[in-house]
This record gives structure tokens, sequence and C-alpha cells, in this order.
């Protein structure tokens, strides 16, 4: 029996109707699934005239994400057509339909090689669009030519499409810069703007790819400061002016440019054009607002002079005092950069940006906090810290771990005192625990027994603080290691500090406390490190050692491998053959010499 | 109904025209209008003098909206709800309708604030005690409410003991609400209000009969609390119980599981126990045949019973394979109790649907299915050839994924069957096209330091799998250390080189203390003594069994007496911290 | 332990509230739940969200009622089964109230369901769930019209009565019993013809139309009650596995003495569902086998076989068999019953209209497939072969009733009339 | 460079999906739905600028659709956030006062229009009245092969 052949198909506008008609998915997958069964029995008439409209439907069906692969093959067909139509619709589906990794993606070229030497200009345009947008490399390679010869094309809706492909060449094939290297200076001087603009996003792509070609174009550092002051000077044309800004999307492609071209020393025409560009540009819209963003990253980003710099400092530090947020945040953003070059700059607006740590934003906030983490130093470091435990305090679970990693870098790098650190670390890690990172951990144990005078306060601190919140494990992993490197501290010692006595512990106490975290639900972290712990204690509170062995021989059998090796070493270690050795064997630790290996942002 | 379209700003001094109308009608039909702009989330607390207003009316309809008016705002506006109060107590005094006199209680015991109580405490005792058993069991629950606000109150009167005598209540309704109110009460002040005794128990499991289906929920988990003297008294109680298995309703048969369950470990009579673990086996298997989420909670409590008893299920394997439709969840927990029943008879058949199951496209399922095979590889001895056979033609298929898993489980059967599959170790090697799994990757190089001895170049595999020692996760480094130990004490001339500079990296380039720890305690080791050393590295390990995969006992069993709650479906046993709970705004 | 749900809310698809309930003051505010299940709803393929889950605290346990989310929250450690079984009689009980249970029919009965809602559950304590209780005094919309202002509604006796299901009083003319007895059949059969697991799932459907209140007593041919009684059995008995009850039935007494005895509710209702797990054999036999399978071209051939005695007849019988999720131009040969592509469910449809027993049919299909294969095109082959059909005056396990007797004080005499059927239940063979 | 444009309904559904980078499929829709969760329900007094992957989404709501655009770090999000407001003065040009329901059944008209602003992930036009040229042209060169349709011409 043959699915009955309807003469006059479903409308596109039709079938759109009928999934928005479905109230489940399930609903919506059946609609789709019958009309995909028919386009795939229209698609096996060859002279079938409705082709283009079975493909639009495809272009539907796929957005909404379900599978089109069959209809792959057929927007190559259209694409061969003579009719307007059908090529436009064929087209589109190319670019919607198929992957750049597709295989019949090859089959295309061909197609297109002869509509770019059409003298229809929609359809050159049509072919360059699909090149620009997923031409691979081979096909990249294969219409390299012709891409290059349209450049020139006495249309500039051509040169200009041509230019946008020409980058995407580039970008496959870096192999093929030097055929458009050359086609450059011609674009750039072109009387048409928006061409000049797909100049410099050409040019950029290009330096982006090959950094060492920037030299080449430093000489084209006149011909750019030119071209932006004929943008800042003359009116051009109303139809390019956005919020009284002259073409804004071609300036920030030039002064974009400029950073890449500016050379060591960057030419004095070209500081003046900026500082002309910062002073005069409105700053009341969008528009103006992006010009002087790419402005003031480009100071930043050339070895500009101070006084340009103080500009662009107060250009953000007025958009960090923006009620708009997306100001405040690439004010943040560049103010990455300076920080860099001029902290003192940025120290000026230190207030504010800790401000921003509390913002609704969490983009803000995010930004803030490198910012904040960048200003610390060893004179605000206590202030500073203080206020960002505060926020962590109220903090959502997206931002803590964000928040306490920046957190506890800073407490390592710049705490004036080894007290003062422990402390600082032993409150994020009690307040979030769980979202402090392994090497917090690590570089704390390291404090601990690097500083002889610090070790029994510690240890006692930890203790306290594990036998409330066995949930937090890096607080759960720091102590159990201190524990078992410093328990010795825990018999004998009963310290008195600021904040009251803390007493010394019974040796059962102690097992006790490790027991506590080797629950069957406990993770097998916590457990390998307990284990550890322990066989380090039997030589400390040599005392517990019987029931040290009792919690080890629990492990004996756990189906965690690391777990059971631990377990079976450990006890071995405790065998009386061992008695004269385990001593030098377990003590103390040597301390770790390599500095920590911080990246400042 | 035109209630939900989007209306007006004027709307609110309308609808307060229209509540302060004379025509009943009207007033209701206002009333309506505020209920429906309430439910649509528009805020109309600003009528609630008016709304409150037709309280006054005797129209049993009205006031059941004004009711559910109220309720909705008692939470955030309790203030306003205080207003109210006068009309509540009226009403909690109505004479005719006992309806009225129980809706007045039920909605004041729902406005929490402090400032209620006393208000509510008068007519809550007359509730207690009036001669509508539908008003009694409003109360009874309503004092938990009360509770709920002010315990100390409730412990200061004698509205417990009033509560308690909710325990001869000869209607079925009360006296099941009534233990549903002493449970939640216990809880709360974390001490029982009631010391169970024979007697009580008695009286409650009479009420089992005549309760609704809820009810005997009630009564049935509060018997789970209660621990009988001895066997004879167990097996006495479980008689009324063991009816229940028969109830239509999921949650009755449930709970009725768990009081067998848990009174099982009294009873002494092999023969009692028979009995009744043949009794449990059906209706479990009626259980996976219910709607998927109830089968999902079966399923997890499946988990624990089998653990415990496994012969209750032993002959039901089938009931666990896999239905092409069912969801996920479903077929992830069928898959976890297939591995728990299979056995010496019916392994081929698992065998097969495993096999089956570890070429779907469901990527967590596929790696379930080959932790299955393994799992039965490592309980059942007798049928490990074929279990590793199977394993075998799966990593012919050399989908990455599968093979990673594979090797994970290839790990675990070297621990149960040392030196007995190490042909399998070829396949692996050549099959391998990467190892993104850090738990495989792990588990490789396990078995290369295991089997160093045996494997031609375990040496350049070791080598190259510890190229990037020091950006590994914890995990493999632990194992690179681990296994370049055992290699070096297998193979000391190969070794040296690579565990002197070994030792050195995670000594000197790697901060984690816990590594450094390890790797410092194999140098101080194999300083000392390398001969000693062996004993303590190569020694002797327990091999792992299918009881390594089993909860342990006291867990289980704590499990168990929480059977068909939310602590028993993600198998951590809930502690009561009733204190702890807060109120979520 | 042993609560029920703190807050009971119902939403639509995309996730938005369309009515809830809060009962404790652990119940989330309605737009954290409507945010919760918003993003689930984008986040997740639904089968792969567990019924159960935890967020911020909050159990959320949840099922999908036609497009509707029905959710039940807690902050404590909730009996979750109860919370589920719950939640299905809500479903229930809603949509015996209006219907269909959707998101209009709610919105128009917005007053009902918010005092069912009050009343079926009193602080997270399920109370009284029976339709037939519940309809006495809270009336829908429609027939409160009718009702007026005059009559005061009272708590039927029923609701705190021994016979919770039953209200007195209740009057017939003519006195009736409809007993329905149905039997589904499910089967998972592996390809090679091997029965994995098969199972029968019974039930009994009553419709009495009884006046006041009548005793009910039911015989069937049940092995273990002959047994109990030591009783010759006179043609087969069955042995039924599981059996679940109404609550009318009599428990304790069942338990004794395997007495099914009770006072039924009015109308209808299920007075008890059985399960048997014995081996049985596939009532009809579907065999698909891929002769030709290339990159652009299917053909399948499918035998059907009923197994079942002669003078029984299979009604309106579908086979559904999968093809490639991107088949074209299908082609199909039989000699009996229609053929079609189905491509809402991928699958071949053949619809028989009768299936005599013991006969054999064929069918032969053909496809072509595309060039370029969608990416699981091969998966079709894992996708069982499955069945739908009914038999009537035919029980797979053999099931009889014996007797019905109904004593009422009044002393009427009444007709019992029954009826058996056979049904597919989830009744898959696999392919591969 | 523009890695990919989206067009986001309030309840989830794409309208429109224009990507410049090629992701494989799956990859591709992991990222839509990642997207559409961390878009959808984001305050919209909010920064417009979201840090996702090793890219910056730069997001902006128009009643009841969200505009997704996927940048470099180093790219301008204020210049990009003008584009998408370009692109919607264009479209609300054509469609004489856009709304959700003109792009859901012209989608493919959209697309054509933005082809005429973005192309392989760069700006190709900025001058709205150009393209509103273009597109005037495109159509009647449309209209004019229908007829030729119409006429039943033969077709090669």
């Amino acid at each position: 029996m043959q699915a009955p052949k309807k003469e006059q198909p479903t409308r596109l506008r039709d079938l759109i109707k009928a999934v928005r008609a479905c109230k489940t998915a399930a609903e919506e997958r059946a609609v789709v699934a019958q009309e995909s069964a028919e386009i795939r029995e229209s698609f096996r008439d060859e002279t079938y005239r409705f082709r283009h409209r079975s493909v639009a439907k495809l272009l539907f069906i796929q957005m909404m994400g379900y599978p089109t692969n069959f209809g792959q093959v057929e927007c190559l067909k259209l694409i061969a057509s003579s009719n307007y139509t059908e090529k436009r619709v064929g087209y589109l589906g190319l670019t919607q339909l198929l992957n750049e990794k597709d295989d019949v993606l090859m089959m295309v070229t061909n197609s297109m090689q002869i509509d770019m030497n059409s003298s229809n200009t929609q359809i050159i345009g049509m072919a360059l669009t699909a090149l620009a947008n997923i031409a691979t490399a081979e096909m990249c390679r294969d219409l390299s030519k012709d891409v290059c010869k349209l450049m020139s094309h006495n249309n500039s809706y051509i040169r200009k499409r041509a230019t946008i492909a020409g980058a995407r060449i580039v970008r496959k094939c870096p192999d093929l810069i030097e055929d458009f290297q050359g086609e450059v200076p011609k674009v750039l001087e072109d009387r048409s703007h928006v061409v000049v603009m797909n100049g410099v996003n050409l040019l950029l792509e290009i330096i982006k790819i090959q950094p060492n070609i920037k030299q080449a174009f430093v000489q084209y550092s006149g011909l750019v400061v030119r071209a932006m002051r004929n943008l800042i000077h003359t009116v051009h044309s109303p139809e390019h002016t956005i919020g009284g800004v002259t073409d804004p999307f071609l300036q920030v492609s030039l002064i974009k440019l400029m950073s890449k071209i500016a050379g060591a020393e960057p030419s004095e025409e070209m500081t003046d054009c900026l500082a002309q560009v910062a002073t005069n540009t409105e700053p009341a819209k969008n528009a103006g607002n992006a010009v002087l963003y790419e402005c003031v990253r480009t100071i930043m980003d050339i070895s500009s002079t101070s006084g340009l710099r103080v500009l662009a400092t107060n250009i953000m530090g007025r958009f960090l005092l923006n009620r708009d947020n997306n100001l405040r945040y690439v004010a943040l953003n560049s103010l990455l950069k300076l920080v860099k070059v001029d902290l003192l700059a940025v120290q000026r607006h230190k207030t504010t940006i800790i401000d921003c740590l509390k913002d609704a934003d969490i983009a803000i906030r995010k930004k803030a906090l490198e910012l904040t983490y960048c200003l610390i130093n060893e004179s605000n470091v206590k202030q500073i810290v203080k206020e960002m435990i505060d926020f962590l305090i109220a903090a959502e679970p997206e931002f803590k771990e964000a928040l306490v990693t920046k957190l506890c870098l800073a407490i390592e790098l710049h705490s004036p005192t080894k007290q003062w650190h422990f402390d600082s670390v032993l409150r994020v890690l009690t307040l979030a625990g769980s979202y402090v990172p392994e090497e917090v951990v690590a570089s704390t144990a390291h404090i601990i027994s690097s500083t002889p005078e610090l070790q029994s306060y510690a240890v006692h601190k930890l203790f306290n603080a594990l036998v409330d919140n066995t949930e937090q494990q890096g607080l759960v992993l720091l102590a159990l290691w201190s524990i078992g490197e410093f328990g010795n501290f825990l018999v004998s010692e009963t310290l008195k500090t600021s904040d009251g006595e803390l007493k010394a512990m019974t040796p059962n106490e102690i097992i006790q406390g490790v027991e506590k975290t080797m629950t069957p639900i406990a993770a097998d972290i916590c457990k390998e490190y307990a284990l550890t712990a322990l066989i380090k204690l039997s030589v400390r509170i040599p005392q517990a050692v019987q029931s040290i062995r009792r919690l080890i021989e629990q492990q004996i059998s756990a189906l965690n491998v690391e777990l059971q090796q631990r377990a079976c070493e450990y006890i071995q270690l405790l065998g009386s053959n061992w008695d004269s050795i385990r001593g030098p064997l377990l003590e103390k630790m040597p301390i770790y010499a390599k500095a920590p290996a911080v990246d400042i942002p | 109904m035109a209630y939900f379209s989007n209306s007006n700003r004027g709307e609110i001094p309308e609808l307060q025209a229209e509540l302060n109308s004379l025509k009943q009608d009207q007033k209701r039909e206002a009333v309506k209008k505020v209920i429906a702009a309430m439910t649509v989330g528009k805020d109309v607390s600003a009528l609630f003098p008016h709304v409150v207003k037709c309280m006054e009316i005797n129209n049993i309809e009205l006031k059941k909206l004004v009711y559910l008016y109220i309720i909705n705002y008692a939470k955030t506006q309790p203030d306003l709800a205080i207003m109210a109060v006068n009309s509540f107590r009226k009403d909690a005094r109505n004479p005719q309708s006992p309806l009225i006199r129980a809706l007045a209680v039920r909605t004041m015991g729902c406005i929490r604030v402090e400032k209620i109580t006393e208000y509510l405490c008068e007519p809550l005792k007359d509730a207690l005690q009036d001669q509508d058993p539908y008003v009694r069991k409003t109360a009874a629950i309503c004092v938990s409410k009360l509770f709920d606000i002010a315990p100390e109150l409730v412990e200061d009167t004698d509205f417990l003991n009033l509560l308690q005598s909710g325990l001869n209540d000869g209607n079925a309704l009360v006296l099941s609400n009534t233990v549903a109110a002493l449970t939640e009460i216990s809880e709360m002040r974390g001490s029982p209000v009631v010391t169970l005794n024979p007697q009580t128990i008695n009286r409650i499991l009479a009420a089992l009969n005549e309760s609704t289906e809820w009810g005997q929920v009630f009564i049935l988990d509060f018997i789970a609390t209660y621990v009988p003297a001895d066997s004879k008294e167990a097996e006495s109680i479980l008689e009324r119980v063991v009816p229940r298995l028969a109830h239509a309703n999921p949650a009755v048969v449930m709970s009725a599981v768990k009081v067998i369950m848990k009174y099982l470990d009294m009873i002494s009579s092999p023969d009692s126990i028979r009995s009744l673990c043949k009794k449990l086996a059906p209706s479990l298997v009626t259980l996976v045949n219910s709607e998927p989420e109830i089968q999902y909670v079966a399923l997890r409590c499946i988990n624990l019973i089998v653990q415990k008893r496994p012969n209750i299920l032993d002959k039901e394997v089938r009931v666990f394979f896999c239905k092409f439709n069912d969801p996920n969840y479903v077929k992830m927990e069928k898959l976890e109790i297939m591995i728990r029943l299979a056995d010496s008879k019916n392994i081929e058949q698992v065998l097969h649907e495993f096999c089956d199951y570890a070429t779907e496209i469901d990527v967590d399922f596929v790696r379930k299915a080959i932790q299955a095979i393994g799992r039965c590889a490592i309980k059942l001895e007798r049928s490990v050839d074929k279990c590793v056979q199977a394993l075998l033609d799966l990593i012919k298929l050399k989908v990455s994924y599968a093979v990673q898993e594979i090797i994970i489980v290839v790990r675990d059967i070297f621990r149960k069957y040392p030196n007995r599959f190490e042909m399998i170790i070829r396949d692996i090697f050549q099959s391998i096209d990467s190892l993104d799994n850090p738990d495989a990757k792990s588990a490789l190089i396990w078995i290369i330091g295991e089997y160093a001895d045996k494997i031609d170049d375990a040496g350049t595999q070791l080598a190259s799998l510890s190229e990037s020692f020091v950006d590994e996760p914890l995990q493999v480094q632990l194992q690179i250390l681990t296994a370049t130990v055992k290699f070096f004490l297998k193979k000391p001339d190969e070794g040296e080189a690579m565990i002197t500079s070994l030792l050195k990296t995670a000594t000197e380039e790697c901060p984690n203390p816990d590594l450094r720890d390890r790797a410092y305690i194999y140098w101080r080791l194999l300083s000392s003594d390398p001969e000693a050393t062996k004993q303590v590295v190569l020694c002797e390990k327990p091999l792992i069994s299918d009881a390594s995969y089993v909860f342990e006992s006291t867990f289980l069993d704590k499990l168990i007496e929480q059977m068909g709650t939310l602590a028993s479906i993600y198998h951590k046993p809930y502690e009561n911290k009733a204190s702890k709970v807060k109120a979520v705004e | 332990m042993g609560y029920g749900p703190s807050g009971v809310y119902i939403l639509d698809m995309k996730g938005k509230t369309i009515i809830h309930r809060a009962y404790r003051r652990d119940a989330p505010a309605s737009t954290t739940v409507s945010d919760r299940f918003t993003r689930l709803v984008l986040e997740a393929e639904e089968e792969n969200i567990k019924p159960v889950f935890l967020h911020n605290d909050i159990n959320y346990m949840w099922i999908r009622y036609n497009n509707l989310f029905i959710v039940g929250t807690s902050a404590l450690n909730a009996n979750a089964m109860m919370v589920f079984a719950f939640l299905y009689k809500l479903a229930e009980v809603l949509t015996h109230y209006f219907r269909e249970l959707e998101e209009e029919s709610i919105k128009d009965n917005f007053v009902v369901t918010y005092e069912l809602l009050d009343e079926m559950i009193d602080n997270g304590y399920p109370q009284t769930t029976e339709y037939k209780v519940l309809r006495e005094y809270i009336k829908s919309e429609s027939h409160r019209l009718q009702q007026e202002e005059e009559q005061q509604a009272v708590v039927p006796i029923s609701v705190s009565n021994a016979v919770s299901w039953r209200s007195e009083g209740i009057k017939y003319k003519k006195n009736e019993v409809f007993l329905d007895v149905i039997e589904r059949l499910n089967l998972l059969v592996a390809s090679n013809g091997n029965v994995l697991r098969s199972e029968i799932l019974g039930v009994l459907k009553m419709r009495t139309l009884l006046s006041g209140m009548p005793e009910l007593k039911l015989g069937l041919n049940d092995k273990l009650l002959f047994e109990a009684t030591g009783r010759q059995t006179r043609g087969k008995a069955i042995e039924l596995e599981d059996i679940k009850f109404h609550q009318c039935v009599r428990l304790a007494r069942f338990e004794n003495d395997r007495t099914i005895s009770f006072i039924p509710p009015d109308g209808e209702f299920e007075l008890m569902s059985y399960r048997l797990n014995t081996h049985v054999k596939p009532l009809i036999w579907v065999e698909s086998r891929v002769e030709h399978l290339s990159s652009s071209k299917l053909e399948l051939v499918v035998k059907a076989k009923s197994q079942f005695k002669t003078r029984s007849i299979a009604n309106n019988v579908q086979i559904l068999i999968p093809v490639p999720n991107d088949a074209a131009s299908p082609n199909f040969k039989t000699t009996i019953g229609l053929v079609k592509y189905d491509p809402t469910q991928d699958s071949i449809v053949w619809t028989l209209k009768q299936f005599q027993g013991q006969k054999e049919y064929m069918l032969r299909a053909s496809f072509t497939l595309p060039s370029v294969a969608s990416e699981d095109r091969n998966r079709f082959q894992k996708i069982p072969i499955r069945l739908i059909f009914e038999i009537p005056y035919f029980t797979v396990s053999g099931i009889q009733v014996r007797y019905l007797k109904i004593i009422e004080k009044s002393g009427y005499q009444a007709l019992p009339w029954v009826r058996y059927i056979t049904q597919n239940g989830d009744y898959q063979i696999r392919m591969l | 460079m523009i890695h990919f444009l989206l067009l986001i309904s309030r309840h989830g559904k794409i309208r429109l999906s224009k990507f410049y980078t090629a992701f494989p499929i799956r990859e591709r829709d992991k990222m839509l739905k990642e997207i559409k969760t961390t878009v959808i329900g984001r305050n919209s007094k909010l920064c417009n600028f979201l840090e996702w992957r090793d890219m910056i989404l730069v997001t902006k709501r128009y009643a009841s659709l969200y505009f997704v655009a996927a940048v470099d770090k180093e790219d301008n999000e204020l210049s990009m956030l003008n584009i998408i407001h370009s692109f919607v003065e264009v479209l609300d040009k054509y469609f004489n006062s856009v709304c959700e329901l003109d792009i859901i059944f012209n989608f493919h008209k959209a697309y054509y229009i933005l082809d005429e602003m973005i192309m392989g992930g760069y700006i190709v036009e900025t001058s709205k009245t150009q393209i509103q040229r273009i597109i005037a042209s495109q159509e009647s060169q449309f209209e004019d092969s229908k007829e030729e349709d119409k006429k039943g011409k033969p077709k090669k």
C-alpha cells in the first residue's frame, strides 16, 4: 500500500500552526514525525514542484530539535536550480541543516563556484554567505581565488561580502593569508564604509591567526588614524549614525585595530586620536559608550602615556558609578586589564569595587571579586578579607565556590601573620568547607607544618571544628591530616587563647573524633585521610593503638582499592616486628619547600 | 468563566463594593472572584476586613470560601488572620453543624502565630470531647498543629492527656488520626508521648479493619516503632498485620511490609519466618507492577529487603527484567535488584539480559549493565567464566565508555579471583582508544601494578600512564604511586629509576599533604628495608566478595525501619532532628 | 516518619502553578515549586528526572497526569509511598469530579478543587479520599445549582463510619450487580521465542445497583479456598498469587478462611485485583525478520501466529513492528488485514479485525532509506514488537466466578451478571 | 567574532538559531539546553553579559523573546548589544511592529534579514536603510521567480 500522494502538500504556515496547537511534547513529536515522513516521501519524486517548501518545513523542524538528515541532499538540488526562490531556500537550508562535519557539504562546492560567477549580485551574495558561514577548509581552498577576485568587484555589496568570506578562508587555511594580505590596503581605502569595516575585520582575523605578521601592518597605522579622524570630524552619512555617533561599529573596529598595530611605541597622531575620541565621544548613549569602552581597552593595551591612562581610568570610574549594570560590568572588566599595569590608579576605586561584591548581579559580583582580589595587599588584607567573609555567609552556592577560592588565595598571599592566616582559613572552612579547593587544604597544611608555634593551637582548633562539621569536606580533610601529624599536642596540652581555653583530650576522645569521619556514608577520600591519620597517631598517641587497630581493620575489606591498600599496609605496620621502625617511619613529615604557585589573573 | 482573564486596575474597589453587597448571591460571587484572583497570584490582601465580614453569614459554602481566603493569607499575614478570630470562636460553638465546628477548629489551626493560641485552646479542648467523631478527629490533628506553634503550652496543659484518650475512642477515624498526631508530637519533642504496651497496641490494631486506607498507614507506621517483648508477641501482632498485604493501596502494603520486615528479626520459629517471607513476595512483586513512581519507591525498598533477606524474592528475578519502555530511573533500580537476585540457577538468563542492556544507547544504563556483569562474576564463583566471556565480547565492540567501564569491572574481578584471568589484560590494551574516565585510569594502573610481573611491557605502560603525574587528580596519583612501588618491588632493576624520580616528584612537586605522606612512608620503608617493604605493600589482601556490596547491617536495619519514607529512598537514614526543621518562607 | 505532603501543587506542563494548597509551614511558596519545575522542564529529559528529589532542603515528589504535574512536597522524612498513593488518588478524585482532569477543568472549578484539597488532607495527613463520599458534601458547581441554599451541607455519617464507602438509604427499583472479569497479559519474549516473563493481571470490576446495606459474598475457583475447606475441586482451580482488595472487603476474614465478603460501594468500583505468575505461551506470537538491510533499502518479513484454541477469536488485533525512524516509501504485501506505516510511532501497524485461534499470517514490508542516514537509524532493531488485542469470553488463567450471594435485610432478590475478557497488557516481543 | 546568535522564547523554544562556528550536533544540543536555562528567568535588571565557557553571552530580552549572542572575550560587548538592537529595529520595521508570532511564522524571513546584517560571524552591514533596500530587492526577485514558476517555465 502506498501512502496517498498529496498534490498540494501542507503549507509551512499550517505545519507551524499544527505544532503550536500541540499540548505535550509527545503530541508535537507525533505531528513532526508524520510531517517528516510525508516530506521524505515527497523527496522521492525527482520532478517534485514543492521541494523548496519541504526544505522550508525542515528548517522549522530542525529548529525544534528534530533530526532532518534526510533533507541534506535536497538542499544541494535546490541550490543547483536556476529558480531564484529555490536557490535561496537551498542556501538557507545548507547553512541550517548541514554541519561543517557533514560529508554532503563537499558536493556543493561546484554549485557555489558557478553562482559566484553569476551575473546576479544577489546570487553571488548567497554563495559568499554560505561560504562565510559553513565552508570547510577544503571548500575554502577550492574557492579562494574566486573570493579574492570578488573583493575587487565593482559592486560594493559583493565587495563587503567577499571580504568577510575572506576572513573565513584565512581562518580555515592560514596558509592562504598571503593571497588576502595583498587585498587589504585596497579594501581599507574603499569608498564604502562597510567595506572598510569588513576590511578591518579581515585584517584583525589575519593578525589573530599570525600575530607575528603585525609588524607588517604597522605601516597602516597612519591610514587607520586618518580613517578614524574622518569619522569623528565629518558627518558622513546619517544612515550610519547611531545615537549621535557616526558609524560606531566602524569606530570600534578601527580602534581595536589600533591596539594591534600600534607597534612598540604608538605614534603621536594615534595617541592624539585616541585622546580625542576619549574626550569628545558622547557618553549618553550605548553607541558612544561602546566606542569609549573600546578606546579605553586600546589605551590599556598599547604602551601609552600615563596621561592617556588617567583619561581612560576616569572614564571607567564614571562607568563604575553609573546605574547601568552593563557599564559597571565593562568598567570592572577594563580595570582588570589596567590593574596589571597601574595598580595605584585602580586602588582609588577600591570602595566602589568592594561594594560591587554585594551587587544583585552575579556577573558583576564575579568581576568585582576578581578585581578585589587583585587589590588586596598586606596593608588592607585584614579589612578586605573580613568583608569578603561576610559576603560568603550570604552568598548563593554558585558564587560561593569562586568567592572561597579567591578568598583563600588572598589570605595565602597577603596574610600578615601565620596565626591570622590560619584563623581566617579555618573560618572559611567552617562556613564553606565543601567549596574549598584541594589546594587550599594543601597550602594550609604546609603553613601549619612549617610553623611550630602554630601547631598545637591549630590542631586543637581544627579538632573542635571537626566535631561539629563532619559534612564540610575541606575542613574534615585538613583536620584529619593535622590530627595525624600533630595529634600529640591534643593529648598533652591545654591551651589558653583569647577566646577561651582549648582543653586537652583523652586518647579515646581523639579516636572517636576520627571515627566520626568514617561512617558508611562518608566520602572515600575522608576515610583515606583518616586511615593515614590513624597510623600516624599510633606513634603519636601509643596508648590508643588498640582502638586504632580496630578502626583500621574495619577497612581491610573495603571496596575502594586505595582504602583497602592502606588498611592492609597499616595493619602490617602495626605488627610487633615493626615496633622499632614504626617511630622513624611515621615521624613528622618534612616541610613542603616549594612555594605555592599562585596565578594572578 | 472569566475569572482568569486579565482584569484591570479598578478591580479591588469594585470587589470591595460587591463584598459589601446586601445580596448573598453577589457576596458569594465576589468572594469567589477574590479567591480566583488570589489563585493566579494577585495580592488581594487589602480586602481582608471585607472578606472576613462575610463569615458572619450562616451559609456553609460562603464560610468555606472565606476560610480558604484566610488560610491563604494566614501564612504571610498572620496578624490579619487574627482579625477573624471571633468569628471562628463563634463557629466553633455552632450547635447545629458539626461540619462548621470542625472547619473552624481546622482553619484556626492553620493560622500559625502565637497569638492565636489564646483563642484556640478553649474551643480545641471542647472539640476534643465533641460528640461528633468528625469534630474529634479534626481536633486531634489540631493538637499537633498547636504543638508546632506552642509546644510548652501543650505540654503544660492537659492537651496531651486529652489527645491520648483518643486512643480509646471507639471511632477508628478518630483513633487513627490520634495516632498520627501522637507520632508527630513525639518526633517534635524528641521523646514518645505514650509508652506503648501490649494493651495499647492491641487496641490500635483492632482499629485497623475499620480505618480508612490512610488511617491504616498511620497505624502501621506507628506499630513499626514498637518493639515487641518476645517472639510470641511479635507473631501475634503480625497475624493482624499480614492481611494488610492484600490491600489495594500500595502505601498500606509498604507499611505492612515494613512492620513485617522489622519484626521478622524477633521471631524465633523458622517455620513462621518461612511462611511470613512467602507471604511478602507476591505483594512486593505486585508493587513492581504499579505506576512508575510507585515502582521506583518500591524498588528502592526492595533493594534493602533483598540485601537483608535475599531468599524472599529468589525465584522472582524475571520480574525485574527491564522493559523497553520503563523510565530510566526504574531501569537502573531494576538492574541493581537483578544483581542481588542473580544465582547459579538463573545466571544464564540474567547474564543474557545484562549483555542485551550493555548494547543499548543510554550511557549510564550501559555502564550499569557492565557493572552488573562484574558483580555477578564476583558473586557467583561457578559462573565467573561466562561473565568474563561476556565482558570480552563487549570489549570487542570498542565502545570507549564501555571499555573503560569494563576496565573498572575487571579490576574488581581480579580482586576476587587473583591470577586467573590475566589474559584479559591483553584484550583491554588492544581496545583502549582513550582514557577520559579517571576511575578507569586508576583501575588500569592498579592492574598494571598488581600484575607487573606478568605483563611484558608493564614498565612502558606504567611510564606512559604516569607521564602527566603532576596534573592528574589525586585518586590517579595515589594509584600511580602504589603501582610504581609494586612494580619496583617486583622488578627492581627496571623500576628503580622510575620509583626514585616518582617519589621525588610526589614529595617535592605535589602539594597535597596526603599524597606526600604516602610517598614519604613508602620512601622511608624502601630505604629502611626493601624486603620487608614487600611484606607490607604486597601483603595478602582479603578478597572482595559480594558482601562488600551490601550495606553494613546496623545501617541496613535502620533503613529498613524507615522503609517507604524518603530516607529509605535516598538510602540515607533519617536522624531525628525535628528541631532543625525550619519554616520555608 | 509517616508524614504526608506538606503542600500539594498542580502545575501545567511549563511548570506554572495552576492551584496549590500549603498544609504545613514547611510547604514552599508556589513560586518556589514553579521555579523548580520550570527549570526541570528546561533542563532534563523527563524520564531522567527521578520522581523523588531533594532541592534546597525540600523534597519533591511528583507524578505526571495528563498535561499536569501534580507535586507533593516535604521538608521532613515523609512517607513517600503514601504521598505517591495520595497524589494518584487525588488525580482520580478530581477526574471523577470534572470528568477530565486538565488545566481548564481545574480553572473552571477552582473553588471545588480548593474544597477538596482542604478536605482530603489535614496538616499533611490524608483523610477522606473516597469520591463517592466526598461528593455527598462537596458538590461540583453544576450540582450546587440544583441544590440551592436552604439545604445545609452536613458531613455524611459515612465519613467517620466504619463503612466509610457507602451511604445509607440507597434505593433501586431493580437490584442488579454486574461483574466483569478482565485479565491483562504481560509478556516479555526474547527473539528466540523464549518467554522471559509472563504474568497475568486480573481485575474484578463491579457495578452494583443495590438498595440498602447489602452483604455480598463472592466465590471463586480459588485453589487455596478449596484446600482450606477440604472440598473436592470440580474443574480447574487456580492459584491466585497476590490479591488486592477494595477496602470494603474484610481482609481479616479473607486471611482466615479465604471468604470474600463485603458491603459494596454504590455504583462502579474495582473489587479486587490479582496476579498470576504462571508461564503462559504467547497467545499471539509475532516474528519479524530483517531480510535485507542496506544503506538505501529495508525489507522485513513478519509472521504472526495465534496459539489459542480455534474456537476463540481475538478482536481488534494490532501488531506494531518498529522500523527505522527515517524510513520512506512503504510497500506492504499481505493476505489479510490492514497495514499502515505510522511515522509517529516509527512503526508498521498491522491491524486484523479478527484473528481466529490456530492461524498463521504473513506480511512482507519494504522501505527505502534516505542516503544520509539519521543518527540512530538502526536502533529500531532494539525496540520490541508490541501487540494489542482483546479476546472475549476467555480468561488466560481460567478463573471462574462460582457464585455471588447477595443478602440484604429487606430480603430482595438481585441478579448478578458476569462477563470474562482477556486483553494484552505490556506485551513485548524483542526483535534482536 | 560572533559564534552564534539565538532567539529563545520565554518558554525555552528556539525561534531562531544561527551558528557561525561549527559544533558537533550533540554538543550543540547540550549548549542550547545550557543557555536556555541560564538565560530564561534572568532578571532583566541584571547586566546583559555573562561569561560562559570561553565566550561571553550577550543577552537581551525584548518582550517575550530573548536574544542571545555568543562572542569572543575580546569582543566589544556593548557593540554587540547595539547590533542586536539594530536587528530588532530592522525586524520591527519589516514586520511593521514585530511580535513573537511574526518570527514564529516567518522565521525564514528573519533568517534572510539576519544574513544581510551578520555573516560568517561579522557585521556585514550597519545601515538599516541599506538592509531594507536589499531585502526589498530580494523580495521582488522572489516574486518574479514565483511568477516564472506559475507560468511553468521549463527548469534546468
